[in-house]
């Protein structure tokens, strides 16, 4: 509760902040404090269960030790990408506050889609992450690649916003109880009704496009590679992970009961998703293209806790949230910083950025799974929630390779920091863009991060163990 | 964090860890090498007190477990069995040879390599002392890691896509392996806080009907195949050899191809006894075809570097093959043979870099009549050579004894095929050493001088070592009976 | 009167609106043809409310009436989505005086 | 165990010690003190055998435990020495010939440099402490270290003069075709110990020997021996693996006379006799090793008739020999066998110091056209050579005939055709090392002018072991005079009773008549001397004649062939299925298949990123396919 | 056959028409016009459940506001039939058809199958759709969507904004 209201009031107050603030600098400072402010309230609440605000939502929206574990880390990974990233929002054009204020709203949003209790919320919640985006993925005003990102996203994003309110349509005609509430649908017994069924797919549809799942994935590489690459980073990491949570509730809520049904469409759609996503990325030239192909795949590898649906899961996939943005958030913060964004933009950083790289290495290593990261131990969880629900042992089988597949390309670039040598671009220019600076706080905080991503690694129960916890 | 007490295992695996991160923060290469060399010179002191403290019953100082994700039901558990010391010992006492070998080396930022193989012999001692499924999986990707860094930094040409096979591979193997050990423990029985166990004792007493087994067996033995190598999965280490500098080298086939043998017989025989039942003679069969295909291929390479790494491909066959036969008498020899392998390669190594080092070339073609140039590198070639085809007297020839012992025991057919591979090691060695050695010299090679002393030493110390344990193996079997032990019951 | 004819109808005007996405190239005209898809959602929904009003209205006299509640939302999203997409729309106009789709297509591959 | 024979471990300990400190000391030592250090330690090791000798002659035999060389659960070998009869006798015979040979180095190699000859010696030695080890393991294992030592010496020493490529290869040729017959060896050590798990040579003939449990199958048995067989003629150069020793003559000649005549090529003989039981539990094996050694002896034979290199020609006569050896043990005339070994190795080892002392002279010259008349030029060489001629004939009373002929009236016992086959054999001995000795010492000389002034006696070090070796030549068989002669005039089968008492009441006995055995000596001594005498007069006006042999002499010139036969049969065929492995499995199959994986990655990747066509129409097209794909799944499946 | 029924035919038949004329005709204000035809029929629907806010708000809402807003737009483009691009790739624009019609043809088909599409739905009467009581609902039940709603306009405000402010 605190985290929804917070977010929306600061996002108020940044909307506002954009008349008063003199400096360009300015916003950026008070978002980090007010996120800050934020999670630190969320965390009370997780703690004490007790929100400061007593609203009574009409059971509408629903807080327990999971949704609240999840907001933390989405917002304490929203706090380190505006401490990294910040200086480049400053620099995507002139509206730096409303840009801020629009990513309180998404932040809105995403605590919403984390908490609804109700398809209405749903509806709402992920509208209201959704429409910022459109904004921002276009932000870049003068880039047509920006222009173009942002009309693809926005066409697709309604068309799926149509398809997901066919989908509630059909439930609320299924449902004999003839009510909105995820956990109040009468699913029959046996055979589930057909129009549950008709409404089953097309919600399954539409949190597979937000979670840009195959083939409901088109729009996620143009866009991510049009906008302007702050946001791609955002986009990539904190909406999708939301989009997770809320796809994840949805369907254990509702469909839990049923999954036996429907687990073979899921399993469908995460074979797909990760064999497209990791066999295009392996060709990809640009790293920001990459990047966005590797988010599929590495969707694809969350899906499998839709797949298995159970409390390994559950745990799994707040961890794989937590270890995917981390990373990749880093990752992004880095490659804002260069030049060329292509891989052999990263030839020689090794030499000339050795702390970029090194910390760089580490983010790729977490993307991998490779062991002491905390990708590794996301992905462990991910294959044991799946081992145990027993079924389909191919899509295991499925994921490991393509997982193989992964540590092609993720490596490429490994191998182009270090091995390689500098192209004549790179040695005239550098490896690192003009306007953007590497001050030592920047360094610091990858450091930072790839510490956090090797602790967690270790220690994945630091973040597990909230799942658990009994205020 | 790590408990209260720092036991002989920690000091294996942290020493190493700790001391190579120093290692990249030093200045000076000089003191860069002398670091390096001082951990690892202690490190072996502490394996050979591990070795001296094995008869004592207080096991507390040898083995150590702590809860570590308490309810995932993993634990940071290592621990010091027979076959845990030996091979803990053989890393312990590579890597001083291979340093001061290599003492002349220089490498471009030398620290960075120098950091870089302390941790993959930290990764190595851990694959080899963990009795956890999970820290045996974290330590058997970690030692990778290092190496694929230190393959493609410093080798030849053609090193980066090399490495990149390599690694590709061996990832492959180990995620199968990771979905093996993920299945396994979750039909692991519950403990105190999980509901399940990574422990080796959870692994070991697992219930697996057999056709879990048959499939379970492969995922894990294809990861191990591909690390030993055996054929058919062997195509990337003769490139790999080939490309990357002579340390990493020795590190890869005189330490790391244990890794795949410890593991079968650390986990996949115990863990599967039925499907090892059933697949042993396609593995056996499979693993003799890679003797003799090795060994024919060994008689047309050129390059000493090709030609060591597939001779080794051949002794590692045997060695799998003599694993499968699960007959006490070849699961002894392994024990040693392990060792020796691991002696006589990195002695060949040296031996090939000494050559390339003075001469630039590696190729058979090019060489000739070194003997009158450089008479001890000579002696000590033929005596490392000798050892390598098993002659009596050298360390390899007991254990290939028992290997073939045991491999007659379980089909006398089998052995007879194998046996051929004795015969063309015979022939490929000594061509090599006759036309690297003997004969007129040539232009090249009558530039070539005597070794150095530390070389001499090196290698004098390598020559002893092969016929101490030649002609006394006893304390090998000593250290090592009870792991034999172990296995064998549970194929009674 | 059944509520068969109604779900018919919704899931004509629905297909009717993804047609005209898939064929129209028109950004405008395609954002449109998603207008008619809500509409057909909406349409649906109000359907369904009546229908459950007629089997549970006499246990719950409200019964049903969320789902106008939320045609209603439905409504509110809408317009806030034709307000954002036309400013994109008319930012896209701005920089290549085109609104055809098919020049949509730097970003590939 | 403290018997006096536990000292023995001193006869091959010395040896050892010579070769460290000659091996390790090469660039310090004097030429002269490497020689007195190299020969004494041999001497030494002589005079504690002949010690060990009496004491064992005395009916004092005896195990000693060393250390444990493997003990594990499942294999016990011991460091163990066994000291009866007949290691004892092979002992002396090592040792003593060993030394005179020795002491022949020292003067014949003394060109070398003294680096070299220091190696040249500590090689000697060594080889002497893995012959000594051989024949005094007491058990296989041991006895297979040693069995692999001297190989390693021949090669060793073949390659002496290792910038000659021929020697090397000459020397790999001997290595790996031992190597090929240690293989047999080694597989028969496994049969042995899979089925009684142990190789201690009591316990093994304890348990085979035993009639009530039936340990061993016949079929068991009979491949246990095969296998060893197979072992001996690696080792003794026997059909098929013989081709090396010919080759092997590449090395000094002293070698030649100590490894290739004297001992390592009887070590499988004694590998035999040593495992008697055995072979008389497996009379089929037996047959096989008597056909093949008669085989070997008609075919080396045949091939000796035509050589003209001196070496060679006893090469091909050791070959032969040998082959008599096995003949014997095949037939059962254990003692025989081992008797004609030790004959052997007295005329062999003077024939070829002979032959050095000839060389030596000739200035390196071996072929023998080249040669004649050397008889007075080299008086003493000439006198012991053709003593050695006469004894090799089996002239009576010198030391060949005696052997030759037990072995011979064995055989006749079994089956006369081998009978007359041997004696043919015996015939064609008498003939071409007369046809030798004529074309060297007599006639007049066929040199150039400068090998003519040349010539000379060679030095008392060369010649002082040609006498003592033709004094043992001359009465070396006087040990083992057959009953018909002197009643208890084979004192050596009365020694070496016990080693094979077992097998003689084994096996089958067939007596012979008196009368007959006079008739079968009298046929092969004649027959003999007439060979001997046509070669001598035929030989001794010998003319080079330039120009090829014809017909069945080219065949013979060239060795049947048998080199070329197997280059063509083995050697080729396997180099080539050697390349297509590693040019076309390697690398377009196996790599290729890996290699392949990698690019149908890539190309998928390249054709699937198609799908992505940027297209707004296309990929709402696309997941509108994909929901239908979905509704149909969920709905009608 | 009674009036309501009639409507109801009607009322179908003009949505599904205009409808199709919506994707089929050339000049996009065609187009709108014809959606806004639509809209009206779908109103007339909501007016047959009596669902009378709801016909209000979407004349008001829709047909009113959102399309003329569409219909500035386009006449700020001055986009006409001749300007309009029309599909060029005939195979898109067949495929697009069957994928429609079959979707369409896949969700009446399972349709049959299910057994619950039988139910009545009440016609003009029931007065659940009266603007009193949703409006009572609406401020008492669905207080906190609406006040979330708000946030929408909010983020959708601002985005407009920044979307179309002239950079200076």
């Amino acid at each position: 509760m605190n985290a929804i209201i917070l977010t929306a009031a600061w996002g108020i107050i940044m909307m506002f902040g954009g008349v008063f603030f003199k400096t360009k600098a300015r916003p950026k400072y008070w978002a980090v404090a007010g996120l800050f402010l934020i999670f630190i309230a969320n965390f009370l609440e997780l703690r004490s269960g007790e929100p400061f605000f007593a609203i009574d939502v009409k059971h509408m929206l629903s807080f327990n030790s999971f949704n609240l574990t999840f907001i933390s880390v989405a917002l304490g990974c929203t706090l380190l990408f505006f401490l990294l990233s910040g200086r480049d929002i400053e620099r995507v054009g002139a509206n730096v506050s409303e840009y801020f204020a629009l990513i309180f709203f998404v932040l809105c949003g995403v605590c919403l889609a984390a908490t609804f209790n109700t398809l209405l919320i749903l509806f709402l919640g992920i509208e209201i992450m959704s429409i910022p985006l459109y904004v921002l993925t276009g932000s870049d005003k003068r880039n047509l690649k920006s222009n173009e990102a942002s009309l693809k996203y926005f066409l697709m994003g309604v068309f799926s916003t149509g398809i997901m309110l066919m989908g509630i349509a059909f439930i609320y005609g299924g449902n004999s109880e003839g009510s909105f509430f995820i956990n109040n649908i009468n699913l029959g017994e046996g055979r589930m009704p057909v129009m549950i069924a008709i409404g089953l797919v097309f919600l399954m549809i539409a949190m597979s496009f937000k979670v840009s799942a195959a083939p409901f994935h088109f729009w996620t590489p143009d866009v991510y590679d049009g906008s302007p690459t702050v946001f791609t980073s955002f986009m990539a990491t904190i909406v999708k992970i939301a989009g997770f949570i809320a796809f994840i509730r949805l369907f254990e809520n509702s469909f839990g009961k049923i999954q036996n049904q429907w687990q073979m469409l899921i399993a469908i759609i995460t074979a797909a998703t990760l064999f497209i996503g990791n066999l295009t990325a392996v060709f990809q030239q640009s790293v920001k293209r990459m990047l966005a192909y590797s988010s599929i795949a590495q969707a694809g590898f969350m899906l499998l806790a839709i797949f298995a649906l159970n409390d390994t899961a559950k745990e799994g996939l707040i961890l794989y949230a937590a270890a995917y943005s981390l990373a990749t958030i880093g990752l992004f913060a880095i490659l804002i910083k260069l030049y060329d964004y292509t891989i052999d933009g990263f030839n020689g950083l090794g030499k000339q950025q050795p702390v970029l790289a090194v910390t760089a290495t580490i983010f790729l290593l977490s993307l991998t799974g490779i062991p002491l990261t905390a990708g590794f131990q996301s992905k462990l969880f991910m294959l044991m929630a799946a081992l145990r629900d027993g079924h389909q042992h191919w899509l295991v089988l499925f994921a490991v390779l393509c997982a193989a597949i992964s540590a092609y390309y993720y490596f490429k670039i490994i191998q182009a920091m270090f091995f390689k040598e500098e192209g004549q671009n790179i040695r005239d220019h550098g490896s690192i863009a003009a306007g953007a600076d590497i001050s030592p706080a920047f360094k610091l905080l990858l450091i930072i991060t790839a510490i956090l991503i090797i602790v967690l690694g270790l220690f994945p129960t630091l973040i597990t163990d909230w799942l658990h916890y009994i205020p | 964090m790590l408990g209260n007490d720092i036991t002989i295992p920690h000091l294996l695996i942290f020493f190493p860890l700790v001391a190579g991160l120093i290692t990249f923060f030093l200045k000076k290469e000089a003191w860069v090498k002398a670091w390096s060399l001082l951990t690892a010179i202690i490190t072996l002191f502490v394996s050979l007190a591990s070795i001296y403290y094995r008869n004592n019953l207080e096991l507390s100082g040898l083995t150590f477990n702590y809860e570590w994700l308490k309810y995932m039901g993993a634990s940071f558990a290592v621990s010091l069995d027979g076959m845990a010391r030996l091979l803990t010992f053989l890393t312990a006492f590579s890597f001083p040879v291979i340093f001061i070998a290599t003492y002349r080396n220089s490498y471009k930022n030398s620290k960075v390599f120098y950091g870089l193989m302390l941790l993959s012999q930290a990764g190595l001692m851990g694959v080899f002392l963990s009795s956890d499924a999970l820290l045996f999986y974290f330590f058997w990707e970690l030692a990778l890691i290092p190496v694929y860094f230190l393959c493609s930094r410093w080798g030849g040409e053609r090193r980066i896509p090399a490495t990149f096979k390599f690694f590709i591979y061996t990832f492959t193997g180990s995620l199968l392996m990771l979905i093996g050990i993920i299945y396994v423990y979750l039909h692991t029985g519950a403990t105190q806080f999980s509901d399940h166990s990574f422990s080796l004792q959870a692994f070991h007493s697992v219930l697996l009907i057999p056709s879990q087994q048959d499939w379970l067996f492969w995922l894990f033995f294809i990861a191990f195949a591909v690390k030993m190598p055996i054929f058919p999965f062997h195509t990337w280490q003769p490139d790999i050899y080939e490309q990357s500098s002579a340390a990493v080298t020795m590190v890869l086939s005189g330490v790391m191809v244990k890794m795949g043998l410890f593991g079968i017989i650390r986990w996949l025989l115990p863990m599967f006894p039925v499907a090892v039942g059933k697949f042993d003679n396609v593995i056996i069969w499979l693993s003799v075809t890679g003797m003799i295909y090795a060994s024919l291929i060994a008689l047309k390479q050129d390059d000493l570097k090709r030609l060591v790494a597939y001779s080794s491909i051949a002794h590692i066959g045997l060695m799998c093959a003599a694993i499968f036969t699960t007959r006490q008498m070849a699961l002894e020899g392994v024990m040693i043979q392990m060792f020796s392998h691991g002696i006589n390669i990195i002695g060949m190594w040296i031996v090939i870099e000494l050559i390339e080092k003075q001469l630039g070339t590696r190729k058979i073609s090019e060489l000739r009549g070194l003997a009158h140039k450089a008479p001890v590198l000579t002696i000590m070639l033929v005596v490392i050579a000798l050892a390598n085809i098993a002659l009596p007297l050298t360390n390899a020839f007991i254990g290939e004894f028992m290997m073939f012992g045991g491999l007659f025991k379980f089909n006398m057919w089998c052995a007879a095929v194998a046996g051929v591979s004795i015969i063309l090691a015979a022939v490929y060695t000594l061509n090599m050493v006759q036309k690297v050695f003997y004969g007129e010299a040539n232009a090249l090679t009558a530039t070539a001088r005597e070794i150095s002393l530390n070389e001499k030493i090196i290698l004098s110390v390598i020559v002893m070592t092969i016929f101490m344990s030649g002609i006394y193996p006893q304390p090998f079997f000593e250290l090592t009976k009870d792991t034999v032990a172990a296995i064998i019951t549970k194929f009674k | 009167m059944p509520v068969y004819y109604y779900i018919f109808l919704a899931v004509a005007l629905f297909s009717i609106g993804v047609i005209g996405v898939l064929i129209r190239r028109n950004a405008i005209i395609i954002f449109m043809c998603v207008e008619l898809m809500l509409n057909a959602a909406n349409l649906l929904l109000v359907a369904f409310s009546k229908m459950h009003h007629q089997a549970l209205g006499s246990i719950n006299p409200v019964s049903g009436s969320d789902a106008q509640i939320f045609v209603f939302f439905i409504m509110v999203v809408a317009a806030a989505e034709v307000s954002v997409g036309l400013a994109i729309i008319i930012m896209l106009y701005r920089n290549t005086h085109s609104v055809d789709v098919n020049f949509l297509n730097r970003l590939k591959n | 165990m403290n018997n006096t024979l536990q000292i023995v471990w001193l006869i091959p300990f010395l040896p050892l010690v010579g070769f460290l400190i000659n091996g390790l000391g090469r660039n310090n030592l004097s030429k002269t003190l490497t020689g007195i250090i190299g020969s004494g330690v041999i001497l030494a090791s002589f005079l504690i055998s002949v010690f060990v000798f009496f004491s064992v002659k005395s009916g004092n035999t005896h195990v000693a435990h060393y250390f444990d060389f493997i003990n594990t659960p499942s294999l016990k070998v011991g460091f163990d020495f066994q000291t009866d009869q007949l290691s004892t006798l092979f002992l002396l015979i090592i040792t003593g010939v060993g030394f005179l040979i020795h002491l022949y180095s020292t003067s014949y190699m003394h060109e070398e440099k003294p680096k070299d000859f220091a190696k040249y010696f500590s090689f000697l030695n060594l080889f002497i402490f893995s012959m000594l080890v051989l024949v005094m393991g007491g058990n296989y294992i041991i006895m297979f270290i040693g069995w692999e030592g001297v190989g390693l010496c021949s090669y060793l020493l073949i390659g002496y003069w290792f910038k000659n490529n021929d020697y090397n290869n000459a020397a790999k040729k001997a290595f790996i075709m031992n190597r090929v017959g240690d293989l047999g060896f080694l597989l028969a050590v496994f049969w042995l110990l899979s089925k009684l798990g142990t190789t201690d040579y009591h316990q093994v003939f304890a348990l085979v020997s035993d009639p009530q449990k039936k340990v061993l199958s016949l079929f068991d048995i009979t491949g246990i021996t095969l296998l060893l067989f197979v072992g001996a003629t690696g080792k003794s150069a026997q059909i098929p693996l013989y081709t090396w020793l010919p080759d092997a003559m590449a090395g000094p000649t002293p070698v030649s006379a100590l490894i290739h005549a004297a001992t390592m090529v009887t070590a499988g003989i004694y590998m035999i006799a040593r495992s008697n039981i055995l072979f008389t539990m497996a009379p089929a094996t037996q047959s096989v090793v008597a056909i093949v050694g008669l085989a070997t002896a008609i075919l080396a034979a045949t091939i000796a008739l035509k050589q003209h290199d001196i070496k060679k020609v006893l090469a091909y006569s050791t070959v032969s020999q040998l082959g008599y050896m096995f003949l014997g043990l095949g037939v059962g005339a254990y003692t025989g066998a081992v008797f004609h070994v030790m004959t052997h190795a007295f005329f062999k080892a003077l024939l070829f110091l002979g032959a050095g002392s000839v060389i030596h002279s000739m200035g390196g010259e071996q072929d023998i056209r080249n040669m004649g008349g050397l008889k007075k030029y080299m008086s003493i060489t000439h006198l012991t050579f053709l003593l050695g001629c006469l004894a090799i004939a089996g002239m009576p009373p010198f030391s060949g005939f005696f052997s030759k002929d037990e072995i011979l009236a064995a055989t006749f016992a079994k089956n006369p055709v081998w009978w007359g086959i041997g004696v043919l054999g015996a015939l064609m001995t008498a003939f071409y090392m007369f046809r030798l000795y004529a074309m060297t010492f007599l006639g007049k000389f066929r040199g150039t002018r400068d090998q003519e002034h040349h010539l000379h006696e060679s030095p008392a070090a060369i010649t002082f072991p040609l006498i003592i070796l033709a004094i043992l030549a001359v009465t070396g068989g006087w040990i083992g005079i057959p009953e018909l002669f002197m009643h208890g005039g084979h004192r050596l089968e009365a020694f070496l009773e016990p080693i094979f008492a077992q097998s003689k009441e084994m096996a089958v006995k067939h007596e012979i008549s008196n009368a007959s055995e006079y008739l079968l000596m009298g046929i092969s001594v004649l027959g003999a001397l007439v060979a001997l005498l046509y070669a001598w007069n035929k030989y001794s006006r010998y003319q080079k004649i330039e120009g090829e042999e014809t017909g069945i002499g080219k065949v013979l010139a060239h060795k049947w062939y048998i080199d070329e036969l197997y280059d063509s049969v083995i050697v080729k065929p396997l180099q080539l299925v050697a390349a297509f492995l590693s040019n076309v499995i390697e690398k377009n199959v196996i790599d290729g298949f890996v290699n392949g994986v990698g690019k149908a990655v890539n190309y998928g990747s390249r054709q699937i990123r198609l799908l992505q066509s940027g297209q707004v129409g296309t990929y709402v097209l696309l997941m509108v396919f994909g929901i239908l794909i979905l509704f149909i799944i969920q709905l009608f499946l | 056959m009674s009036i309501i029924e009639i409507l109801f035919w009607f009322l179908s038949l003009l949505a599904l028409g205009s409808a199709t004329m919506v994707v089929a005709s050339k000049s996009p204000v065609y187009c709108i016009l014809y959606l806004i035809l639509t809209f009206f029929a779908i109103s007339g629907h909501y007016i047959l459940l009596n669902a009378q806010f709801l016909a209000i708000v979407n004349i008001i809402v829709y047909a009113g506001a959102i399309m003329v807003l569409f219909l500035f737009v386009v006449m700020l483009m001055n986009l006409n039939a001749d300007s309009e691009p029309h599909q060029k790739n005939k195979w898109l624009l067949y495929m697009g058809g069957i994928a429609g019609g079959s979707l369409l043809l896949v969700i009446v088909a399972a349709l049959k199958q299910g057994a619950e599409t039988g139910q009545l739905v009440q016609m003009n009467s029931g007065n659940i759709g009266l603007i009193k009581n949703l409006g009572m609902i609406l401020f008492t039940d669905y207080v906190f969507p609406f006040e979330i709603s708000s946030v929408l306009f909010l983020s959708a405000m601002v985005g407009a904004v920044v979307i179309s402010k002239r950079e200076v």
